[in-house]
């Protein structure tokens, strides 16, 4: 099925306008401005006004355009489910364990690689919690294990074959030269070679992550920018849930 | 935060004021213009357009015999109420399709017209308090946020899409959606008729486009629980009938300066004086805020070099409000934050003047506007102009806050302008929100120095020019280095002398003073 | 000629990175940011990274985002010529003229259409001038008539011929609906139907002119952004200079 | 302007830090640490890497037996000085290849050891102040503008590229220019030798990348005739041999705490005790002013709370410089933007926060950081936040500024990204100048009272730390949350006693005691 296109918005519906700056290594001068103006020609752009071009260091200048794009998306044929849906609180969460699950569930979280960023994961597990919303240690029904930063994959790993983890949650907040994908790869990649990928609820998290990219690397979920803990806490929660019940039919 | 100000000099200045609007006030009360009598048709209710798109007031009174005009449009048209017995409205009407004209009636006595103008002069005004008492309604009901009120401007062209982007900004944050006009409207003998879907650097000013942005803001208001106020531009050629039109559609504000026309649209003076006066006085009437525009004196010239002639503006002004019945609470005079940003302590000086201006209009609704001449392409750099106007203002508790655009230099703004620009203004005001109450400022020091500079070079300018009259000193440039003779610019030919018997049954009820020929 | 291919930089030579904000006519959701992704893949970016996306109206999301072009321009093979090159001071060129004219220039400023922006048609001709630099007026070696604003270009050009004008400075600060395009093309074609383009040193001005634009439409010279006056009196005189020398030698 | 301060609050503080500190002090002075020994050898002029780019200065300092380990690697190597007669750093050479190894010269008596040291002692000191006194020489000739110094990092791993990017930079205005760290060198027991170029995060800081960059500055220092600096990272496992190598290259600068290895990197307390103490006699003798890391409190958790902790810390950190031999002009105390830009007079806050450390503090050169932790993708929101850093920076006249990014949340910068930062601190900067120097605080105000509630909720903490001795202290996680054991972290075994008769000259020198074992 396919909807219509949608384009950027400046002030007319489909006038495709787009805000852009960028460096050139280049000498600021008129010509620079001109290749400027040609680059985003080259870009595909239309209407391009270089609104600002000027030097910022030697051999360097900065730019400043407006222009507008012939590209349009059709929203009917992106899927990027959200992961953030199961609303509950704390309180439904806790009640929502017990009543299905009737056990405790055991998660741990962890920033992976040689990632220290720790006040992510720390802001969906500790008590505290983030923006007044509980951290998983504060729930009755979860035992949270936080392994901290710097976690190395196969110690992750080695921790949920030992603890019987139920869930894993993996942050990563340095995204330079793709080390998050890398790492989370691996991560899933040893679960599954260890034959615990499917006893194991996984998660990953970071400024960087959405769930689509979670899906595509083989998570059950990723979250990203602004994640509450009870918002993952419900996730894992609904998720093994249903999991139990489908093992329960089989 | 206070400047000592010397309180003397603030007095001599407002007595210097009075001293120069009073002659002009003379001139004002023995004349009319084509613009005042097309408003008392409009208050009545006469409206719509004839042929060629001519509004029926314009056909009305350009029809009236130069004798008849100098008594006023409202005798002539108030013969034919009489003698016809129609409401206004449908008199207008039957004029503008030419099936009756106002000779026909001119045998009618003087008294039987006002008589029988007096209970429609009674229902419109009736229906002007019933718009006021109605915004007081929904003020209360849906309370503002506390000032500065953030001011966003709309401009497509087209009112439908004004519609959506006010209602944006509305949500966004915005507490004021100005509609700014199309290119050149002021310089229209004409108030345009109907919705309009296309304009020139903005959307024409319409009684009906009034009306589709008061709706959909009304609208929005309910949603987030906070009234969205109105405004549009009076001051051009149309002054009075604009007050009129927006009194009816409940605008809550009006751009209305008694000298912006003359100086910056080559209007013609005693035009702009006699217009200002008796739209003010609508504008009292309903209780719409105006906003004079002192901002303009600083986008064409240096503004450390202005700053006097702005504060001097705002005297003038203010008289001019006074002597038209506005209270203080309704003279929103203006300044704008245009120093150039690569002066070494210019912000100092904009809080200076920010603060003067505070300090000697304490119950004036300051509207303070943005960074316009100084914004270049390069965005980033203009939105940090913007924080530091954004902070001005919520230290020296303005209260009209334009907010500046980041695209300035570049394009009328962008939906994305507009919210980036809000979520400026409202993240500076609020993490400095008490931040004015919190301090002082050095007794002699560099910010106190400067406000007393300005204050002593604007009273020095009102004195220049109480000694000369204010229309030999427009003539001599004395404002914004524009030299304007008092018979030149446009819509000269609209002004006359009022004749023995004149009326103007809304001016005599707005003074509370009987009508009578 | 060609030489090397210039991209932008980020922080690396060739990284190609570009930032980018606009705003999609949706609600905001993870598909929304997703689908601003995916309209920069389609606008031909690699690594899209959306690192901000949120709701700033109904119906309306902004978005913010980092990725890089393949693209890249060829310095070599682009012609902007400057026109701010002829560096001389007011004495010089007053000097100059007496010298290889000897005789006082004519120009004609003036906003033509609709457009009212006197302030920068102003800053050049003006006694005052801009950024301390002497306006036109205040030149010996010119006679300058400003005709302000909201010139209709036939009125320009039935001044030019009536006061036998040298040199014609056409402003255009207003640029909606390509308004500024339309006002200079009629200008120059109003010249040459009446034979006065030959005659005259022709140049346009406003904060989007380039002289690049401005050559295209057949004018001698166009200046944009921050010009001074002095900039335009040389241009002025050098010109005219030539042109006369040539028109000797014919 | 001038916040009225409790003085005697203050001088109870101060003597709270010495309480605090003089424990620790007893501690450190009867301890030395691998570092600290390997530190000596790279004075001496030991240098370069051995088998498996293992540093030569850790090839000795491994191999030394533990009892001649505590007393000194000074003294064993200085027998092999006094044996061979060759100069230290050949000596280092020799020993790399293996052509010679300590043990060798286990029969050479004490005083001879020494001896043989004492004239590349004091020629390696008078190297250090040919140095100090090269720098003050280039300040002279090439002044800097006035402070807040803007600070910019590089950060691309490839020290050439960052050289291109630090001369950027520093055409842009920057004043000083810190190489960042590669990630986890501060847990690397050793300093990676030469030129690098890949990093993780950042670029290794090795002498030869110092010398690199310090040339680069010292050009574009020469071409904008003004003295750009340069900075780096001592914190962490090798602070003393940063501290000496940093400077032999003349950097001005180094970011130097007495607990950020312990709280935020698990380094061993003790090891960071002994470790910090020679590195800043190193950085006092040499002229580089340290960098506290009080920043660190505020990026992992609340801001408003940990007001008190960062001004604790302060004194902390200043009473430990002192015993260290630091003057005032050297301590660059830490602090930093980082309230919530979303709280209601966060701005305040903030002001009152580093005007108070102004006022306590007011001859260190204190460092501001700019806003990290709540800079979202939203790069127009964050370019504001930066706005009012630098506002508040200019204010309160703080001294070393470092620019804040509007990619904060996105990457390490981008070239474009330091040029717009630059852009905006020079521009508030240069706008508001003065703006500090005319406003005075309101008695008992929003702000004062803010500053007292830090200043109160800083004594009560070190009322606490100094009632339970500060390793305890940190063990119960007084500070930031984080609780560390006196014997847990990294590079606690590179702690020892020192035994009788230890002998670290350049300690002995530092501090004009003669030297013998
Ligand atoms: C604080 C901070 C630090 C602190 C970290 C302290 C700590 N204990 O965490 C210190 C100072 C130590 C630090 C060091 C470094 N940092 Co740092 N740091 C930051 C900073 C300022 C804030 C990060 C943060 O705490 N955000 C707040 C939290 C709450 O947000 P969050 O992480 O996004 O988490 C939320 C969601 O993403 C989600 N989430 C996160 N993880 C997970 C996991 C799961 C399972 C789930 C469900 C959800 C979830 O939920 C959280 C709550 O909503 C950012 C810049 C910024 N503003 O983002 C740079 C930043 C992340 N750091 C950066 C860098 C480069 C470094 C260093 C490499 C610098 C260096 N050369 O030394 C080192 C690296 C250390 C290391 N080995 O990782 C870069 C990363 C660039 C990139 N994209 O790769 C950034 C972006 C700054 C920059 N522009 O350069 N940093
Ligand atoms: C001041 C101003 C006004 C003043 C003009 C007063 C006057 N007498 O000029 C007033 C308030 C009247 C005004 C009105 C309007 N304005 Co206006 N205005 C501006 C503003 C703030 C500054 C322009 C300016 O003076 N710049 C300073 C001068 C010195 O710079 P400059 O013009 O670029 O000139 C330099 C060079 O370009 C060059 N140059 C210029 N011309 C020439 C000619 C020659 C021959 C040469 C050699 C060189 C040269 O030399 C100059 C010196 O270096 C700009 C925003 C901005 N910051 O740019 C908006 C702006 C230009 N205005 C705009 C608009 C839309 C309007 C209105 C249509 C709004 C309305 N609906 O009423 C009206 C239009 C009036 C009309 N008919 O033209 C838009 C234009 C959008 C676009 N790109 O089309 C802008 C960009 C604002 C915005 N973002 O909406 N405006
Ligand atoms: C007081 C006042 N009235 C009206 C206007 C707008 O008038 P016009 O439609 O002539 O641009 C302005 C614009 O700056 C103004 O300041
Ligand atoms: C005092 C101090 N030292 C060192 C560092 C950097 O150390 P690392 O290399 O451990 O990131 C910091 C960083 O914030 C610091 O504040």
């Amino acid at each position: 099925m396919t909807g219509r296109l949608i384009k950027p918005y400046g002030d007319t519906m489909n006038d495709g306008k787009v805000q852009m700056s960028f460096t050139l290594p280049v000498e600021w001068s008129e010509t620079a401005d001109e290749a400027a103006r040609q680059l985003a020609g080259k870009m595909g752009f239309a209407d391009v006004q270089v609104v600002e071009g000027r030097p910022i260091a030697g051999g360097f200048s900065f730019f400043v355009l407006y222009a507008s794009t012939p590209q349009g998306v059709d929203l009917e044929t992106i899927h990027a489910p959200s992961v953030r849906t199961h609303a509950m609180t704390m309180e439904e969460v806790d009640a929502y364990v017990l009543d299905r699950i009737g056990r405790k569930l055991r998660v741990a979280g962890a920033c992976i690689g040689t990632d220290a960023h720790t006040v992510g994961i720390d802001a969906i597990l500790n008590m505290k919690g983030y923006k007044g919303d509980y951290g998983l240690e504060r729930y009755h029904s979860f035992e949270t294990f936080n392994l901290g930063s710097q976690v190395a994959p196969e110690d992750l790993v080695a921790f949920t074959k030992l603890h019987a983890v139920d869930a894993i949650l993996a942050s990563q907040v340095v995204t330079q030269k793709g080390s998050d994908l890398k790492n989370f790869t691996e991560l899933a990649e040893l679960l599954e070679a260890e034959g615990l990928r499917d006893r194991v609820v996984l998660v990953c998290g970071g400024p960087r992550v959405t769930n689509l990219m979670a899906s595509e690397l083989g998570y059950d979920a990723g979250f990203g920018r602004g994640t509450l803990p009870s918002e993952v806490a419900a996730f894992i929660a609904v998720t093994l849930a249903h999991r139990l019940r489908e093992e329960t039919r089989v | 935060m206070e400047l000592r100000i010397d309180r003397t000099a603030v007095d001599r200045c407002r007595a210097l004021a009075s001293a120069i609007a009073a002659p002009v006030q003379e001139f004002i009360a023995a004349h009319s213009t084509v613009s005042v009598e097309r408003a008392v048709l409009r208050l009545f209710g006469v409206d719509g357009v004839g042929p060629d798109d001519v509004p029926v007031a314009n056909l009305i009174v350009d029809a009236l015999p130069e004798a008849e005009r100098r008594r006023g449009a409202a005798l002539a048209f108030g013969r034919g109420v009489a003698e016809t017995g129609l409401d206004p409205g449908v008199l207008g009407e039957a004029i503008a399709v030419g099936r009756y004209a106002l000779a026909d009636f001119a045998g009618v006595p003087d008294a039987a017209a006002l008589g029988a103008l007096r209970p429609h002069v009674e229902s419109a005004l009736a229906h002007l308090r019933v718009r006021r008492e109605e915004r007081q309604a929904l003020l209360a009901r849906w309370p503002q946020l506390p000032p500065p009120l953030l001011y966003v401007i709309v401009a497509s062209g087209n009112i439908y899409e004004d519609r959506s982007a006010a209602v944006a900004a509305a949500e966004a944050g915005a507490q004021i959606i100005a509609v700014i006009r199309s290119t050149g409207q002021s310089l229209l003998d004409f108030v345009p008729f109907g919705p309009t879907t296309e304009g020139f650097g903005g959307t024409y000013a319409t009684q009906a486009n009034f009306r589709i942005m008061r709706a959909a803001l009304d609208q929005v208001s309910e949603k987030l629980g906070r009234y969205v106020m109105l405004t549009n531009y009076a001051s051009g050629l149309c002054m009075p009938e604009i007050a009129a039109t927006a009194a009816l559609e409940r605008l809550d504000m009006l751009l209305n300066d008694s000298m912006y026309g003359i100086l910056f649209r080559d209007i013609n003076m005693k035009r702009t004086f006699v217009d200002q006066h008796f739209s003010r006085m609508l504008n009292a009437y309903s209780g719409i805020v105006i906003n004079t525009g002192e901002d303009n004196y600083l986008t064409t010239a240096d503004a450390v070099d202005q700053a006097p002639a702005v504060l001097a503006s705002q005297f003038i002004n203010e008289e001019f409000a006074h002597r038209a019945g506005m209270p203080d609470a309704q003279i929103g005079l203006g300044d704008a934050y245009e120093i150039d940003p690569g002066l070494e302590d210019g912000f100092l000086f904009q809080v200076a003047q920010a603060q003067l201006a505070r300090q000697i209009f304490p119950n004036a609704p300051l509207k303070y506007m943005p960074p316009t001449k100084h914004m270049t392409g390069d965005i980033f750099k203009g939105h940090l102009v913007d924080a530091l106007f954004n902070l001005t203002s919520v230290m020296t508790g303005q209260t009209i806050h334009l907010c500046g655009m980041l695209t300035e230099a570049i394009h009328t703004p962008y939906l994305a302008d507009r919210a980036l620009s809000i979520e400026n203004a409202r993240y500076i005001m609020n993490t400095a929100r008490h931040f004015g109450d919190e301090i002082a400022l050095r007794p002699g020091g560099r910010i106190e120095r400067r406000a007393e500079d300005v204050l002593a070079g604007c009273e020095a300018l009102l004195d220049r020019v109480a000694g000369m009259g204010l229309m030999a000193a427009i003539d001599a440039a004395l404002f914004a280095d524009v030299k304007r003779s008092p018979d030149g610019g446009r819509g000269f030919d609209g002004v006359f002398p009022r004749a023995a018997g004149y009326v103007n049954p809304f001016e005599n009820a707005l003074r509370g003073e009987p009508f009578t020929a």
